[in-house]
């Protein structure tokens, strides 16, 4: 092994630490948060015995699902049921690698982009992995062999197919200025000019939507509609297949956050601000990243518990007569004006 | 490096097609397309070509399968319906054929140039090949008609299939000289040959 | 990555594919399946340009590929809108069932 | 001269015109009469005129023929033109079918005038006009044959003009059919001349016959000459058109069609072609002896035969017609003797006097509303004085009663058989000529005199016809009476040469070398003697008759008086009121044995060989269809494996071959 290739493997290595390790805090977290932020909209204290503020009620909970026992029904298609926690979370993790966490970092001599996967066509990395969530559900909600289940993951496969023509839209929009895949061009064209979300205000409104009904959240949360469906395709899990569900909800909704703030709220960037490429700029951006997405996260908690949620038709409808017309246009307005030269 | 990369997951690809064609329940035969496409897709980024792979993913993986396990689901198909009986010929000659058609092609790959040439390493990937912007050069200048075109099919695809897929109105399902059977049709006229 | 394995193995292993693509369309009586079998075949059709694309380093390939996509897209949508419409008549997707083009 | 050729073209010309205005039909209006009377009677009418006109410059060349040629058609080394001939044979022809034709189309606008159809039987007449003057004036064998199918044609259209009747249809089919036996001999005859000399044209052959007879001498077939052969071939399509032995069995029936065509083409005209044609071919019949002989033994014995039958007839239209097959038996009597200008003179007064007897027939069946049968008449001098007086003439004329014409040409043919030595022909004649004159008169006393026997309703529509039917009656009776002066015999002119007949015609006898024609010279006294025999045959003919029918001194009617002959002698009237049973002959041995031949034919050869191998090439079809309809499987999958497999043939045919 050459040195370069053993520093290239390093460094990889060490992004993806990072990476893997903001992900996974973000869950315990986010548990928190939205327990305790659903309490505090709701007038009610939440969970407040274990630790400060509650904050250890997650560890409990995390504990809880490791220790629980893990059931398998019998009647069920053993390849899927096993297979699909596992497809939820290989997508929402591995999106997360082409969004960049900091300004290049200059170090012995080598510059070291810091995001986990530079590739050129990262934003379409992004899509396409995230495209192929839905197989998880849907993987899930079939191999249960229970109709709840299997409407569930209908609902979400076909609720996934339609937003995602919508977000993929919205996205293209919000880069066509830019002219690169590449995240990390994203923010330095933000740096340059000013945040997408300024000229893009109507692709992100789109984004914002779709991105509630990509991640199952509220108010478009029909594949796991408790007072329909149980709980949709997880309905047959339990233990730690359960929390992988869980666990894949939350860091989808990450990922898709640090997408959202990468390509509308200047990613890592602050306007005006240079970081520089040393140590210190790496941990600002990391902490300025951080702390957008904890800010799209609040917004995530803060649309859940405030929103009823919307029928199955009028999801459909939301989707395809009202967010892919606005995308569409959105989208032609953007390249006209982009080739006209006026972004 | 890149060989066992091609290996893994041409061997990948192979076998998941084999149980794509073999596996007797649809759902699972469509999640191994899955993998033979992600496989396929990973050999288009060998190929260099990456933008193919993403589109492969996004649009083959992303939306046609998932569009397919729907139908699955909501026409709920189980296990294929009828048995084998009497059509041996068939079966045997599709995969005869699919072999002589192997064999063939192998012939003809050992007798062409490529016998000679194909196995020296290739060169370089050149950025024209790899870019997306050359491809996006081409598709607007070059190949604007087809694309268009491929435009325009598919608007008439869509529209084609909400057509054919629209479930009738009630009206349509009284008009006089339609049939449509509630539940499954009488098996008399039906049997297989 | 500069290219070492030879391109006969893609051309191989696209003619595997697509002879496993072409029996399992003529074997399976599944509509579905069928139809995924044919899937398969463009497929190894696709993965055949892109190799070529590569062997003259010529980008045609893979703009065809493009259109396959697209195609394929197209033909997806309009041939599952008929499978739709054949259950609802006959209860069965099943071609061994659906012979009534005979005679 | 040269306006020849529209002689024949203007009648059918006014065939096509009638037909034409029959499109009228399409915007439902129908032609009016008068146009259709003015064509019809205009075409023949304007042909009668040129032919007078030609005739009248004719003379200025007599004896040369003259030739037309309006078309040269030439097929290798054979030269068959479209062309036409006026020679002194062709133009008696000529005068007699125009004259005669168009006073029968005269009469006809009377007959035919209540009649449907009237346009139609107007072009048909007309269509029979153009088709005779093509068969008389054609200047070689093939115009004559065209000419001859064509009045075939239109006799058997005629024949069957009531065709919503039983009877026409069939007798029509039976004179065509029958004609065509002869008809076929007429073809055989033509393509040995063309084989044996390579033309038909009158004025090639018969000169060639006559300077060098040596190859029509020479053995040819059914061992005779050349010669011989084709004489043979002619007289039987002879026999065929002029109703001879064994062929006249169509000619009775004939008279199912209008009268008016009885008389044209059954008496006067079609008949006659025979005659015309044997006269015309002479110069053969001259180097075929025995054949003459043997026309000459068919028409003495057609003559005596058909007479016999006429005796027991009670409809007076099939008296006339076995009248005219004995008649025509007489001219080939004649023909047959060598005696050619004699046949053709007999031709012409025959033609004016059975034209006259079937009109004034058809007169008699017009005033009877349609009745034929004698019995029912009687007593119609009174109503149909013109009618019959005119018949009267007709008789007397065909009695041979002089000085009317039937009576210089009758004579003229037997002479011929006297002069000839042949007493057995001769007495043959004689025995006819009174049996003629005695069923003629039977018929003339059965309808005329007497008592009326018919119905009370019959007898108020009793009335002479109109003068557009009386008039060609009268202008008939004086041919009937004058036509005979033309052929006065020598021993009756009285140093004076008044066979002006005789002379006209010689130049178209041709002399053949080294055959010498006989010449026959008998005493004065004894031509007188036989002129005085046959004469007070006649007479006793027609006292007989008179004795019997007119003035029954037993008091019984013409029909009782029948009946009660029939009584003395049942096997004999049996047997000549059934014509000698030669229609169930000939049904028993040609017409059933046919039909169960063609029946075989049908049933086996067609039904089951030809119907046989064409269903079984449909079937064979049927079966490697059904296989082939098993690959049709209506299963997708097995359509897709065709396919494949042919996409795999052609990989290997295109990339690895």
């Amino acid at each position: 092994m050459s040195p370069e290739l053993t520093a290239n493997l390093a460094a990889t290595a060490a992004k993806m630490v990072v990476a893997l390790g903001m992900l996974l805090t973000v869950v315990p977290v986010m548990v928190w948060v939205e327990r305790r932020g659903s309490a505090l909209m709701q007038d009610r204290p939440g969970p407040n015995r274990l630790g400060p503020f509650g904050l250890f009620q997650a560890l409990a909970d995390a504990l809880k699902f490791f220790f629980k026992e893990d059931v398998t029904p019998t009647a069920v298609d053993r390849v899927m049921y096993l297979a699909a926690p596992v497809l939820v979370l290989l997508p929402a993790l591995t999106t997360f690698s082409v969004i960049p966490f900091g300004p290049d970092l200059l170090w012995n001599g080598r510059r070291i982009p810091l995001l986990v996967a530079d590739v050129d066509a990262g934003v379409l990395l992004f899509l396409a992995l995230g495209s192929l969530g839905v197989y998880g559900l849907v993987m899930a909600g079939y191999g249960s062999n229970n109709k709840f289940s299997l409407l569930g993951s209908l609902r979400a496969s076909a609720q996934l197919i339609s937003y995602e023509l919508a977000l993929t839209l919205a996205v293209v929009a919000a880069i066509l200025p830019v002219g690169s895949f590449r995240l990390p061009d994203v923010v330095a064209y933000q740096q340059a000019h000013v945040w997408t979300v300024l000229p893009q205000i109507l692709g992100f409104l789109v984004f914002l939507v779709a991105s509630f009904a990509e991640t199952n959240r509220l108010p478009f949360d029909l594949a796991e509609a408790e007072s329909e469906l149980i709980a949709g395709f997880h309905t047959e899990y339990s233990a730690m297949r359960f929390a992988s569900f869980f666990m894949a909800e939350y860091i989808a909704m990450t990922s898709l956050s640090a997408l959202g703030v990468t390509l509308y709220f200047g990613g890592w960037s602050l306007p005006g601000i240079h970081l520089g490429n040393g140590w210190l700029g790496a941990v600002l951006g990391l902490l300025v990243l951080t702390a957008k997405i904890a800010v799209a996260l609040a917004v995530f908690v803060w649309v859940r518990w405030t929103f009823p949620r919307f029928r199955y038709d009028q999801l459909m409808r939301l989707g395809w007569k009202v967010l892919l017309p606005i995308a569409l246009v959105n989208f032609l307005l953007t390249a006209v004006l982009t080739l006209l030269g006026k972004i | 490096m890149e060989t066992a990369i091609f290996l893994l997951f041409a061997a990948l690809a192979v076998v998941s097609a084999v149980v794509v064609v073999a596996h007797r329940n649809p759902v699972h035969a469509t999640m191994s397309l899955v993998l033979t496409l992600f496989s396929v897709a990973v050999l288009f980024v060998l190929l260099g070509a990456p933008f193919l792979a993403a589109l492969q993913i996004l649009i083959y993986a992303g939306a046609i399968l998932v569009l397919f396990l729907f139908v699955i689901m909501l026409l709920n198909v189980q296990r294929e319906e009828t048995p084998y009986h009497g059509q041996p010929v068939q079966r045997w000659a599709a995969i005869l054929g699919a072999a002589v058609f192997c064999g063939m092609l192998a012939m003809l790959l050992f007798r062409s140039s490529l016998a000679s040439n194909g196995g020296a390493p290739l060169g370089p990937l050149t950025e024209s090949l790899v870019s997306f912007k050359g491809l996006a050069a081409d598709l607007f200048s070059v190949d604007l008609l087809p694309f268009e075109i491929v435009g325009l099919l598919l608007l008439v695809a869509v529209i084609g299939a909400s057509a054919v897929a629209k479930r009738p109105t009630a009206e349509e399902r009284l008009a006089p000289g339609r049939r449509l059977p509630e539940g499954p049709l009488d098996g008399a006229e039906d049997q297989p040959r | 990555m500069s290219g070492t394995v030879p391109i006969s193995w893609y051309l191989v292993l696209a003619a595997l594919l697509f002879a496993i693509g072409a029996a399992g369309a003529l074997t399976r009586r599944n509509g579905i399946s069928i139809f995924l079998s044919i899937e398969l075949m463009l497929n190894a059709a696709n993965l055949t340009l892109v190799a070529y694309s590569r062997l003259w380093g010529e980008r045609t390939g893979q703009l065809v590929v493009f259109f396959v996509l697209a195609v394929a897209a197209a033909e997806a949508a309009v041939g599952l809108a008929l499978f739709i419409a054949i259950y609802r008549q006959r209860r069965t997707i099943d071609v061994n069932r659906l012979n009534l083009m005979r005679w | 001269m040269h306006l020849l050729w529209l002689i024949p073209l203007l009648p059918i010309l006014g065939t096509a015109m009638l037909g034409a205005i029959g499109a009228l039909g399409a915007i439902g209006r129908r032609p009016p009469k008068a146009l259709v009377t003015l064509i019809g009677l205009g075409a023949p009418g304007l042909s009668l005129a040129l032919a007078l006109a030609c005739l009248a410059r004719y003379a200025a060349i007599y004896p040369r023929p003259y030739e037309q040629t309006l078309y040269a058609w030439t097929a290798g080394p054979l030269h068959l033109d479209v062309a036409f001939l006026l020679d002194p044979l062709s133009a008696v022809m000529l005068f007699v079918v125009t004259f005669v034709g168009f006073l029968i189309h005269v009469y006809s606008v009377g007959y035919m005038g209540h009649e449907e159809g009237y346009r139609r039987y107007f072009a048909y007449l007309n269509l029979f006009m153009g088709a005779m003057l093509l068969l008389i004036l054609g200047a070689n064998y093939l115009v004559t044959f065209v000419g001859w199918e064509g009045v075939g044609l239109c006799s058997y259209l005629l024949i069957g003009f009531y065709y919503d009747q039983d009877f026409p249809p069939y007798a029509g089919k039976k004179a065509f059919i029958v004609n065509r036996v002869g008809d076929f001999a007429f073809l055989v005859g033509m393509f040995a001349l063309v084989a044996r000399y390579g033309t038909l044209r009158y004025l090639d052959v018969f000169p060639r016959l006559a300077a060098d007879p040596g190859p029509a001498l020479a053995p040819y077939a059914l061992g005779l000459t050349f010669a011989g052969f084709v004489a043979l071939c002619f007289f039987v399509g002879a026999m065929g058109k002029s109703a001879q032995i064994p062929l006249y069995v169509w000619l009775p029936d004939a008279m199912a069609g209008p009268t008016p065509v009885s008389a044209l083409i059954h008496a006067a005209t079609m008949v006659t072609a025979g005659v015309y044609m044997v006269a015309r071919s002479n110069a053969i019949y001259q180097l075929a002896p025995g054949v003459s002989g043997f026309v000459a033994a068919i028409g003495a014995l057609t003559a005596i035969f058909a007479a016999t039958i006429g005796l027991a007839q009670n409809d007076i239209k099939k008296v006339l017609a076995y009248s005219t097959v004995s008649q025509l038996g007489y001219m080939f009597l004649a023909a047959g003797l060598g005696a050619y200008t004699a046949s053709i003179f007999h031709l012409m007064t025959h033609a004016f006097f059975k034209a006259l007897l079937f009109l004034g027939s058809g007169s008699v069946i017009h005033a009877m509303g349609g009745e034929q049968d004698m019995r029912r008449m009687g007593g119609l001098k009174r109503a149909l004085p013109v009618t019959y007086w005119t018949f009267v003439v007709g008789a007397l004329a065909i009695a041979g009663i002089p000085p009317l014409a039937g009576f210089f040409s009758k004579d003229a043919i037997l002479a011929a058989a006297a002069g000839g030595g042949q007493w057995l022909l001769y007495l043959v004649g004689l025995v006819t000529a009174g049996l003629t004159a005695f069923y003629m008169f039977r018929a003339v006393f059965l309808t005329f005199h007497g008592e009326f026997r018919g119905s009370d309703d019959e007898r108020h529509h009793l009335h002479e016809s109109p003068p557009v039917m009386t008039l060609p009656l009268v202008v008939l009776a004086a041919g009937a009476v004058a036509a005979g002066w033309l052929g006065i015999p020598a021993v009756l002119s009285f140093g004076a040469r008044l066979d002006r007949f005789d002379r006209f015609l010689e130049p178209t006898l041709w002399t053949i070398a080294g055959h010498p024609r006989a010449v026959h010279e008998m005493g004065a006294g004894t031509e007188l003697g036989l002129i005085a025999l046959s004469v007070a045959v006649a007479v006793a003919g027609i006292l007989l008759a008179r004795r019997l029918y007119d003035r029954p001194s037993d008091g019984l009617t013409g029909p009782q008086e029948d009946a009660a002959i029939a009584a003395r002698f049942p096997g004999l009237y049996r047997t000549l009121a059934n014509k000698y049973y030669v229609d169930e002959l000939y049904d028993r041995a040609i017409v059933r044995p046919l039909a169960r031949l063609s029946g075989f034919l049908w049933k086996w050869i067609d039904g089951f060989v030809v119907d046989g191998s064409v269903n079984g090439s449909a079937s064979l079809a049927d079966l490697l269809g059904g296989f082939g309809s098993l690959t049709t499987t209506g299963n997708v999958r097995n359509y897709a494996l065709y396919f494949f497999l042919g996409v795999l043939g052609l990989f290997w045919w295109i990339a690895l071959s």
